[in-house]
């Protein structure tokens, strides 16, 4: 039951992550690319509890906070690069 | 692990995957970058978030406790989502990344 | 030197400890005694960055605004999940949103629910905090869209913030 | 377990952190601080001398944790003479700075101790990937080194330089990877145990590795075609940096003689005498090239870094024979060319400050003051470094030229060595005669003042070859034992077996 | 012992003259003399054993390693040489007193002439070759110094070059030939070699030894072709030609014919090489001296011509040519001497040495005139005069030649004829200087004798060419017998030492010579017409032009090879190593190991596309330059997805939090770049470099499956086992980078620091400007600080402190530690400086990050050498587990303390590299400071 | 699987050396990380794949080699360190130079072929 809707859940992200990356590839603006990296490390997010929950530990959920710290940042950080250039002054 | 317990799992995770597919079809599909944006904004969260609240069942019927971490990605998720957001429409506004024809209203211009 | 010795901000410090708890294995002497040296710890490192902690006129209002706001996200979610699967044209607006809040915090919340919440994306602050831009992926008219926001949620922040 | 041998580590680390924490102490206590630890790490390098002349290999296991399993330290003769000749040159460079070239960075006394600090480790480290984190050490600290100082010259053949070993520090860790994919150990001792005993099958990764090591080893010790960096990053560094950078090709050079007697050596099976056979011609066309570039050099610090280069062709010639001549005489040659590369970098600097905009470039100035001084001084660093008679540099050739054995490598050798010799006593001799004698009318204006600390250390260092001199027989003596200790590989190995703290009988 | 003190001494004094030179030129002489005069008599209690043919010996150990000792060796021959270092020695400095003028450096002349005559008795007298190749170089080396003693004349300088070139790099020749006869023989002793001839001889390799060793010779004793040095180091002052140039230098090349004569000579290789070469110069230099308006130079030139005789008598291999030889030698140095001393009294007197110029100085100096006239009688060969005995021995000597056919007419021919020519120069050394009319415009005018005692010097030698030429069997014999006798091993033939030998065919020879060169002098205008035909080549032009033509090729072929191309220095890498790994590789064969493929699964597979494809696609795009950053963002994101993938937890955590800052540091600098990289490559190289790229990444495709697929044990069981028990901590990883292999880690935060210093440093002073908008022309926004960013980014601030103390607390267990941490609280006080900037975050943070680099690393080195207190080596950990009352029970270990040394590093170095970044903004209040700091 | 994770760091790699050969620091700096992203990979997996074999004592059955995920980790902070130091000193060289070329200048030549591709593309 539950190997059958990982199977599945792990399908539908993956497939989100290949829409993201056409996205992030396409463009056509710098936004576009951000926000579709920004989407992309969500689905990592995603891709990494699944993967716990695949190998049934949790020894690899903090690697899932930190992905959604740093993205955020990196996110915050690339979006301001864009509007203001000067990321830190 | 009890048969609610397996459904509920099974259940958050394909909804999770779904919203999270969700987002990026609009993502990949709809025509503009603020139309876009809608897309991650809400229905990546939501799907990752109930990937995430999946795991924390998943765990804690195993006994194993419910995890801080997931709870944190979440609340996590929630805070910064409109934040990212917020911030990447103020960068394409600037840059003039422009709107489908049929958008009403303008962007500013501060 | 008492200044350096006192919790500057209780309720985070609350958060802090409650926190650890959870984030160690299980409760016990070693956590609670590690938590509060952290509860101390870190606002006193972190006090210079709050320039002014947050006011909440009425915080027992959160608690049934964030469960409101809940709500709203999975319905706009599945209103946005039809939309970009109908495969129709979405009719986007964009809205110059009058704003009344003036706390900094209070209309960041604002900003943020509206985010998570039905088709819309609040998309910048002006600059002297009066106006807030939205975009609105498929909505009819700007009164619509600032009809609900000003009923739905702005007044319910108005009351927890003033 | 002797403590002794982490002094050359912990000394300039403590140094080290003191300057990071002292950046705004004023600058005699900086300066007092920093060259009492660089007296402090000579004395422990000397003591470790005299510790490792007894010709057994001593054993420092950090951690207690037995080898091949946790990092260690070895103390044999050449680590011990690597260390002094670090030592030596660092101090009068460490003296030659405080002469006034490191007013421009707070940062520089810490640098440079960190400088030490990779350089002193690699010639400890018993760990293959331990001598990478040295590898990178010194190289971080020579990156920030080499920026010091004020002006712009310095930027782009900085830049060179830093892009060229970040890539090397890649092929590093590949082939690290590689030989560590296939033996399955780090340890240089528990390598020249597995590596014999290498299946067949998987040889060519190992062969692959241990070349890429070759490559990555002579990229840092400046060999053709890998030593393009060379002579722009030597010649736009500071004066002290320069002169302390004159130790920097050398750690190159004592990789190669470490790892390719020790691991590849000629008790490796298969492998024994890796790349040697490559490394021979390639040294050949490496001094070729030092002597062409210092024909060509347009000023006193561009001909001292070719012949750093030429140094390096002729030091590895020697080492790819193999044999206990070949490396004794590079390593007597190895002292020499070092202190007297590292003094004509000073002497450069000093000339330079008395030329005004003709700087060291081989072009005609008004006469300087302290012509006799610096002339002599000059002389002196020439003949020591063409290789001619009185100074050590003869010896020093002498001993290379001996060592080789079969007709066709005396017959290349010689020929590419006396030829160049010929060919750079030219270079020299156009070079000095030009700057000190052939001058125009004309005087210039504010001329650097030699002060004591700064003339005393050039001179120190370029006098050290009539040291060597006089002390040419206990030296070559003591290069000779060094030579045979890293030929007998197996008692290297046997620091395998030595009892950790606590395991004693 | 009086052997090496004999050599020692000179230089001793070379140390001390310059001391005395505030006393004047007088002094200095005196002091200058000790030497030779000691000299002369530590020598002289061993005349009686020399006189025997005995030797004195004397060896002291130096550098056995290549047979080198200092050892020294007193026979005849040696005898011969030092005296005749000696005893001109203590005349040129006579003579250079009165010579130098007050205002010249008189302490460098007499140092260097010092240092010449040390070297120069060290050459005669090593008896061991490899130490007389020391000797040997010392004096090119100090010749060189002497010859441009005046280094502002350039003929000087040149010249002083040229002949450094010639004779150094003759030099090294020897050494060569030295070496091998080394080699050949087995030692460098010269009793070993002398009593080696025949092995040396009948060695395959002799006729390169030989080769080599005449070389040296040849270049020192200016033998044609080598001989154009010569004339030009007469730009030296004239003691120093007198004493180097005619006397002692140039006669090294010869003494060492001489000295190894028993080793080499005798072979027909031997004979041709040496007595042709010496026949050409013979013939060369008297013709060239004919026609040099020069004094000196026609006095040099007949020193070229009269070296060549010497070494043509070597040559001829018979022992009564050596004994000639020898002969000619003291002779030649008496007579050659005496007339370059008077060469330069003229000079002195004159203020030129143009023999144009220099007219009837009969008249003003007669006294001086005697002398030279003497001499120069003896140089062209006279009866009763020295040179008239020696040159008898060469006719004789040169009819003895037995070539075969009519080639044996060649010897007495060139003989006579270069006889005829020496006598023609030296006919117009005496004509035209002292008679031929009145001077022309003379700098000085009129010229006066010298002072009294400069004249003694060229006095003494005068007498000596009377003595040795009126009474050789009483003046000479002795000295002459013991030097031969020396040379030749110890048969000496017999010789006759009488003034004439009869009417016979070499004394006819003399006639002719000395008829026909008076008559060729009185016809000299046709022959200066025929000379004048043909261009007269200055060498020293020559050689200059050529040292620039190779210093001018080798800086081209330098400036194109080492052309500043990083481009070029990283392909040449790239290459290199591509090739080194490729040769092994081949042998490789089937690239999958033993173990095979495991199976793949789908999602992997489509996460491989996706890095794949942002990997390449990150070069494809890299021109515009933030969307390669976003594709190198992807990459990052997936690598750290890998590490979680293949069970690297903690390599995941830090991929990623290490390719967020490096992001945001790209983007820092990225603000002042272009935003598009131009092409500027041309297609060609791009083309290549794609093959190149493609070459190292196929490379290592193929590297990486062979590795994957071999089977494999390693020393990590260890870890693993020990992990636990030994370590206290369940994360072997960290348990690995703290304890097991804590020593990297040191070095590895280290790394870090220094870097962080590093930047710190090399952005001081440095003035950058940012475009005022961006790659498209947008102006940038005024709102640096977004609100909702601000509102967001003070509650991260102790949440991420929070989950920071958590991932370090749990580092030793679970995946964590102290850099992960490090870079969390880091990134989330990043967060606070893009949200609301340098000046307001920095003025909350109360601690500068040099401090907090410097406490990490001092935490890190404490809990590395707490253990040094309880005897245990560095960074040997320790572990408890501790029971508080009301706390419970938790662990202490000291790996923890070294941890949090990694994190306060982590974050001291991170945010010192970004703020020194941020700091350049235009918009940051807190600018760098310019300062230079006060001595 | 070995096969697939051959490729990534055979792209990782290429990609990593063509943007290194490049003539503006940018690009090389790019190049340099990518580069190292392929050699940590390439260390990494010096001890072998495997699934779900974290080297935590207790979390699994077999474990994967922890030394060379240690070795990684330091190498990651060491070229962390170093990237950042180039990043650093490719803006210290624009600012001395005015120009972001890796030598500090284009070189004539390279500026006419940048001229005619300019042209070309044009046309
Ligand atoms: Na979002
Ligand atoms: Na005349």
């Amino acid at each position: 039951m539950i190997t059958i809707a990982l199977y599945v859940t792990i399908a539908m992200v993956v497939l989100a992550a290949i829409l993201n990356v056409y996205r992030l590839i396409k463009g056509p603006d710098a936004p576009d690319r951000v926000l579709a990296l920004d989407t992309l490390y969500i689905n990592a997010i995603a891709l990494i509890v699944l993967l716990g929950i695949t190998l049934g530990t949790r020894l690899y959920l903090e690697a899932a906070l930190l992905i959604a710290v740093m993205g955020f940042v990196g996110t915050v950080a690339m979006a301001k690069y864009l509007k203001r250039g000067s990321v830190i002054e | 692990m009890s048969p609610i317990a397996e459904y509920a799992i099974a259940l958050l995770l394909i909804v999770g995957g779904f919203f999270t597919l969700v987002g990026a079809i609009g993502l990949a599909r709809l025509p503009d970058f603020y139309t876009r944006l809608h897309g991650p904004t809400k229905a990546t969260t939501v799907g990752v978030g109930a990937i995430v609240l999946g795991s924390v069942i998943y765990f804690s019927s195993k006994g194993e406790g419910i995890g801080i971490a997931e709870v944190l990605i979440t609340v996590f998720l929630f805070l910064t989502a409109p934040v990212s957001a917020n911030i990447l429409a103020k960068a394409a506004m600037h840059i003039g990344v422009s709107t489908t024809d049929n958008t009403r209203g303008n962007t500013w211009d501060q | 030197m008492l200044d350096r010795l006192s919790f500057p901000q209780p309720y985070l410090s609350l958060i802090l400890f409650t926190v650890w708890q959870f984030l160690s294995d299980g409760v016990s002497g070693a956590s609670v005694v590690m938590g509060l040296v952290l509860a101390w710890m870190i606002p006193q490192l972190t006090r210079g960055f709050w320039p002014d902690p947050p006011f909440f006129a009425r915080p027992w209002k959160l608690p049934p605004y964030l469960v409101l706001v809940l709500y709203d996200i999975l319905v706009s979610s599945v209103s946005v999940a039809r939309l970009i699967l109908s495969g129709r044209e979405p009719k986007p607006i964009l809205v110059s949103y009058p704003l009344e809040l003036t706390h900094p915090l209070a209309i960041s919340m604002l900003a943020s629910t509206i985010s998570l919440t039905p088709g819309t994306v609040s998309a910048d602050v002006s600059d002297d905090r009066t106006l807030l831009l939205i975009h609105a992926l498929d909505a009819e008219s700007d009164d619509e869209v600032i009809n609900a926001i000003r009923t739905r949620y702005e007044a319910r922040l108005k009351e927890m913030f003033q | 377990m002797n403590h002794w041998l982490t002094a050359p580590i912990l000394i300039p680390l403590i140094g080290g952190i003191l300057q990071a924490f002292m950046g705004y102490a004023p600058i005699a206590l900086r300066r007092t601080l920093a060259i009492a630890t660089t007296v402090l790490m000579l004395v422990a390098a000397i003591v470790l001398l005299v510790l490792a002349d007894d010709g057994s290999y001593r054993l420092y296991a950090f951690g207690n944790w037995q080898p091949p399993f946790g990092i260690v330290l070895v103390l044999d003769r050449l680590a011990a003479l690597m260390l002094v000749m670090t030592a030596v040159l660092a101090l009068f460079c460490h003296i030659y700075a405080i002469g006034g070239t490191d007013e421009s960075s707070r940062q520089f006394h810490g640098l440079f101790l960190f400088q030490l600090l990779g350089l002193n480790i690699a010639f400890l480290t018993g760990d293959l990937f331990n001598l990478f984190v040295a590898f990178e050490v010194l190289l971080i600290a020579s990156y920030g080194l080499l920026m010091h100082g004020e002006g712009t010259s310095r930027t782009v053949p900085g830049l060179h330089y830093v892009v060229l070993n970040l890539a090397g520090s890649a092929v590093f860790l590949i082939a690290v990877g590689m030989i560590y994919s296939v033996t399955g150990t780090l340890n240089m001792a528990d390598l020249a145990v597995k590596i014999p005993q290498v299946a067949e099958e998987n040889l060519p990764l190992v062969k692959a590795g241990g070349m890429m090591l070759l490559v990555v080893f002579g990229l840092k010790a400046a060999i053709l075609p890998l030593c393009f960096w060379l002579p722009g990053a030597y010649s736009n560094a500071t004066a002290p940096v320069a002169a302390l950078f004159a130790v920097m090709t050398k750690v190159g050079i004592y990789a190669i003689i470490r790892v390719f007697t020790l691991i590849f050596g000629n008790q490796a099976g298969e492998l024994s005498g890796l790349g040697m056979d490559w490394l021979f011609p390639l040294a050949l066309i490496t001094l070729t090239m030092g002597v062409i570039g210092a024909l060509g050099a347009a000023s006193l610090r561009k001909l001292i870094a070719w012949q750093v280069i030429i140094s390096v062709g002729t030091l590895l010639a020697a080492i790819s024979f193999g044999t206990v001549a070949g490396t004794s005489a590079a390593l007597f040659y190895l002292l020499n060319t070092t202190w007297v590369a590292g003094g004509l970098f000073l002497v450069a600097d000093l000339v330079d400050g008395q030329r005004g905009s003709a700087q060291d470039k081989i072009v005609t100035a008004p006469r300087i003051a302290n012509r006799t001084f610096l002339s002599v001084l000059f002389l002196m660093g020439a003949v020591a470094a063409v290789g001619l008679p009185p100074l050590s540099g003869f010896f020093a050739k002498l001993l290379i030229l001996k060592s080789a054995v079969t007709e066709s490598d005396v017959a290349w050798l010689w020929s590419v060595l006396l030829i160049g010799s010929f060919f750079t006593l030219i270079a020299y001799s156009r070079a000095g005669s030009i700057v000190f004698w052939r001058n125009v009318e004309g005087h210039i204006e504010e001329p650097q003042k030699l002060t004591p600390s700064l003339s005393v250390s050039a001179s120190a260092l370029i006098s050290l070859s009539i040291v060597m001199v006089i002390l040419a027989g206990p030296i070559s003596r003591y290069a000779e034992d060094t030579a045979a200790q890293l030929h007998d590989t197996s008692a290297y190995t046997e620091i395998l077996s030595k009892p950790m703290v606590g395991e004693e009988k | 012992m009086s052997l090496p003190l004999v050599v020692l001494l000179p230089f001793l004094g070379a140390l001390a003259a310059p001391l005395f030179a505030q006393g004047g030129r007088t002094a200095i002489a005196v002091i200058s003399c000790v030497p030779a005069i000691i000299g002369l008599a530590a020598l002289y209690p061993h005349w009686a054993i020399l006189a025997d043919g005995g030797i004195v010996q004397h060896t002291t150990e130096w550098l056995p390693a290549i047979g080198l000792s200092f050892s020294f060796r007193l026979d005849g021959l040696s005898l011969l040489f030092t005296l005749l270092i000696l005893i001109i020695g203590l005349l040129i400095i006579l003579y250079a007193r009165y010579y130098l003028k007050p205002h010249e450096n008189v302490g460098k002349f007499y140092a260097l002439l010092l240092c010449f005559k040390g070297s120069m008795l060290g050459i005669v007298l090593s008896s061991n070759l490899l130490l007389m190749m020391v000797f040997w170089e010392l004096t090119s080396l100090t010749s060189f110094l002497l010859i441009s003693f005046w280094t502002h004349k350039k003929d000087a300088r040149r010249g002083a070059r040229m002949a450094l070139a010639v004779t150094g790099g003759g030099g090294l020749a020897l050494l060569a030939g030295i070496l091998l006869i080394g080699n050949i023989v087995g030692s460098y002793e010269l009793e070993d070699v002398l009593a080696a001839g025949d092995l040396i001889k009948n060695h395959s390799m002799y006729p390169v030894a030989l080769t080599l060793v005449l070389l040296g010779a040849f270049t020192k004793s200016a033998q044609f072709p080598f001989h154009f040095w010569l004339p030009h180091a007469m730009q030296a002052p004239t003691p120093v030609s007198a004493y180097l140039h005619s006397a002692t230098m140039v006669k090294a090349g010869i003494f060492l014919m001489a000295r190894l004569y028993p080793a080499l000579a005798g072979t027909e290789q031997w004979f041709y090489m040496v007595s042709f070469t010496g026949m050409a110069t013979l013939l060369i230099g008297a013709y060239v001296a004919m026609f040099k308006h020069d004094l000196k130079g026609l006095l040099a030139h007949s020193t070229v011509s009269h070296l060549g005789l010497i070494t043509l008598l070597f040559g001829m291999g018979t022992q009564l040519a050596a004994v000639a030889a020898v002969f000619h030698v003291i002779n030649h140095a008496i007579f050659k001497a005496s007339l370059f001393m008077a060469a330069g009294i003229i000079d002195h007197e004159t203020g030129t040495r143009d023999m144009r110029r220099i007219n009837g100085l009969w008249r003003y100096m007669p006294h001086t005139a005697t002398l030279a006239m003497v001499a120069a009688a003896s140089m062209a060969g006279v009866p009763l005069l020295n040179g008239f005995l020696s040159k008898e021995m060469f006719f004789a000597e040169a009819l003895e030649l037995n070539l075969p056919g009519l080639w044996a007419y060649l010897p007495p021919l060139i003989a006579t004829l270069a006889g005829i020519f020496a006598v023609a120069y030296s006919a117009r050394f005496i004509h035209d200087v002292f008679f031929n009319g009145r001077p022309v415009n003379l700098p000085i005018f009129p010229p006066h004798e010298p002072p009294r005692y400069m004249k003694i010097p060229v006095e003494i030698l005068v007498f000596a060419c009377l003595m040795v030429g009126m009474f050789p069997a009483f003046s000479v014999g002795p000295l002459l017998y013991a030097a031969a006798s020396a040379t030749l091993g110890g048969d000496v033939p017999e010789y006759h030492l009488t003034v004439v030998h009869g009417f016979n065919l070499p004394l006819l020879m003399s006639f002719v010579a000395f008829f026909g060169g008076l008559l060729m002098y009185t016809q000299r205008q046709r022959f200066f017409d025929f000379h004048a035909r043909f261009k007269e080549i200055d060498e020293k032009a020559v050689f200059e032009a050529i040292v620039s033509r190779i210093s001018d090729t080798a800086h081209t072929v330098t400036a194109y090879i080492e052309n500043g191309s990083l481009q070029r220095y990283a392909m040449l890498l790239i290459v290199s190593v591509i090739a080194v790994a490729v040769l092994p590789l081949w042998d490789l064969g089937i690239a999958i190991g033993s173990n095979g493929l495991s199976p793949v699964d789908w999602p992997t597979l489509i996460g491989v596309a996706i890095l794949v494809v942002a990997a390449l696609g990150t070069a494809a795009v890299h021109r515009d330059r933030f969307f390669a950053l976003v594709l190198l963002s992807v990459v990052g994101l997936l690598v750290a997805l890998g590490f979680a993938r293949f069970s690297a937890p903690d390599l995941a955590m830090t991929q990623l939090s290490v390719e967020v800052v490096t992001i945001v540091l790209l983007m820092l600098a990225l603000y002042y770049m272009p935003s598009w990289t131009p092409i500027e490559t041309p297609k060609g190289r791009r083309i290549r470099d794609i093959l190149i790229a493609g070459a190292a990444g196929i490379g290592m495709t193929l590297i990486t499956l062979a590795m994957l697929t071999q089977p494999f044990t390693s020393i990590s069981e260890f870890f693993l086992e020990n992990s636990k028990p030994g370590g206290g901590g369940t994360n072997v990883v960290n348990v690995i980078l703290v304890d097991f292999r804590g020593f990297d880690t040191l070095g590895e935060i280290t790394v870090l620091g220094i870097a962080a210093l590093g930047i710190y440093a090399m952005l001081r002073n440095v003035d950058l400007t940012p475009p005022p908008g961006d790659g498209q022309g947008h102006p940038w926004t005024r709102d640096a600080y977004p609100m909702m960013l601000q509102q967001i980014a003070r509650p991260m601030l102790p949440l991420a402190l929070m989950i920071s103390a958590y991932i370090f607390l749990r580092g030793h267990n679970m995946p964590g530690g102290g850099f992960i941490a490090g870079l969390i609280t880091a990134v989330a006080l990043i967060l606070q400086y893009i949200a609301s900037g340098m000046s307001w975050t920095q003025g909350r943070i109360s601690i500068r990050y040099h401090n907090v680099i410097g406490l990490g690393l001092l935490f890190a080195l404490i809990a590395g050498a707490g253990s040094f207190a309880f005897g245990y080596p560095f960074l040997t950990s320790t572990f408890d587990y501790v029971y508080w009352p009301v706390v419970g029970k938790f662990e202490v270990a000291s790996a923890l303390i070294f941890d949090l040394g990694v994190y306060l590093t982590v974050i001291g170095a991170t945010l010192l590299a970004l703020t020194s970044v941020g700091r350049l903004s235009p918009h940051s209040a807190i600018k760098s400071t310019n300062y230079k700091e006060g001595s | 699987m070995e096969l697939a994770f051959a490729v990534v760091i055979g792209a990782l790699t290429a990609s990593g050396v063509y943007l290194m050969l490049r003539a503006r620091t940018f690009p090389v700096v790019v190049g340099l990380t990518m580069l190292s992203y392929g050699v940590n990979l390439f260390l990494f997996s010096s001890g072998r794949l495997a699934t779900g074999g974290q080297p935590i004592i207790g979390s699994a059955e077999t474990y994967s080699d922890p030394l060379p995920q240690a070795l990684v980790l330091t190498a990651i902070v060491i070229g962390f360190a170093m990237t950042a130091f180039v990043v650093v000193l490719s803006l210290r060289s624009l600012a001395d130079n005015n120009d972001d070329h890796v030598n500090g200048r284009v070189p004539e030549q390279d500026s006419t072929v940048q001229k005619q591709e300019q042209e070309g593309a044009n046309t």
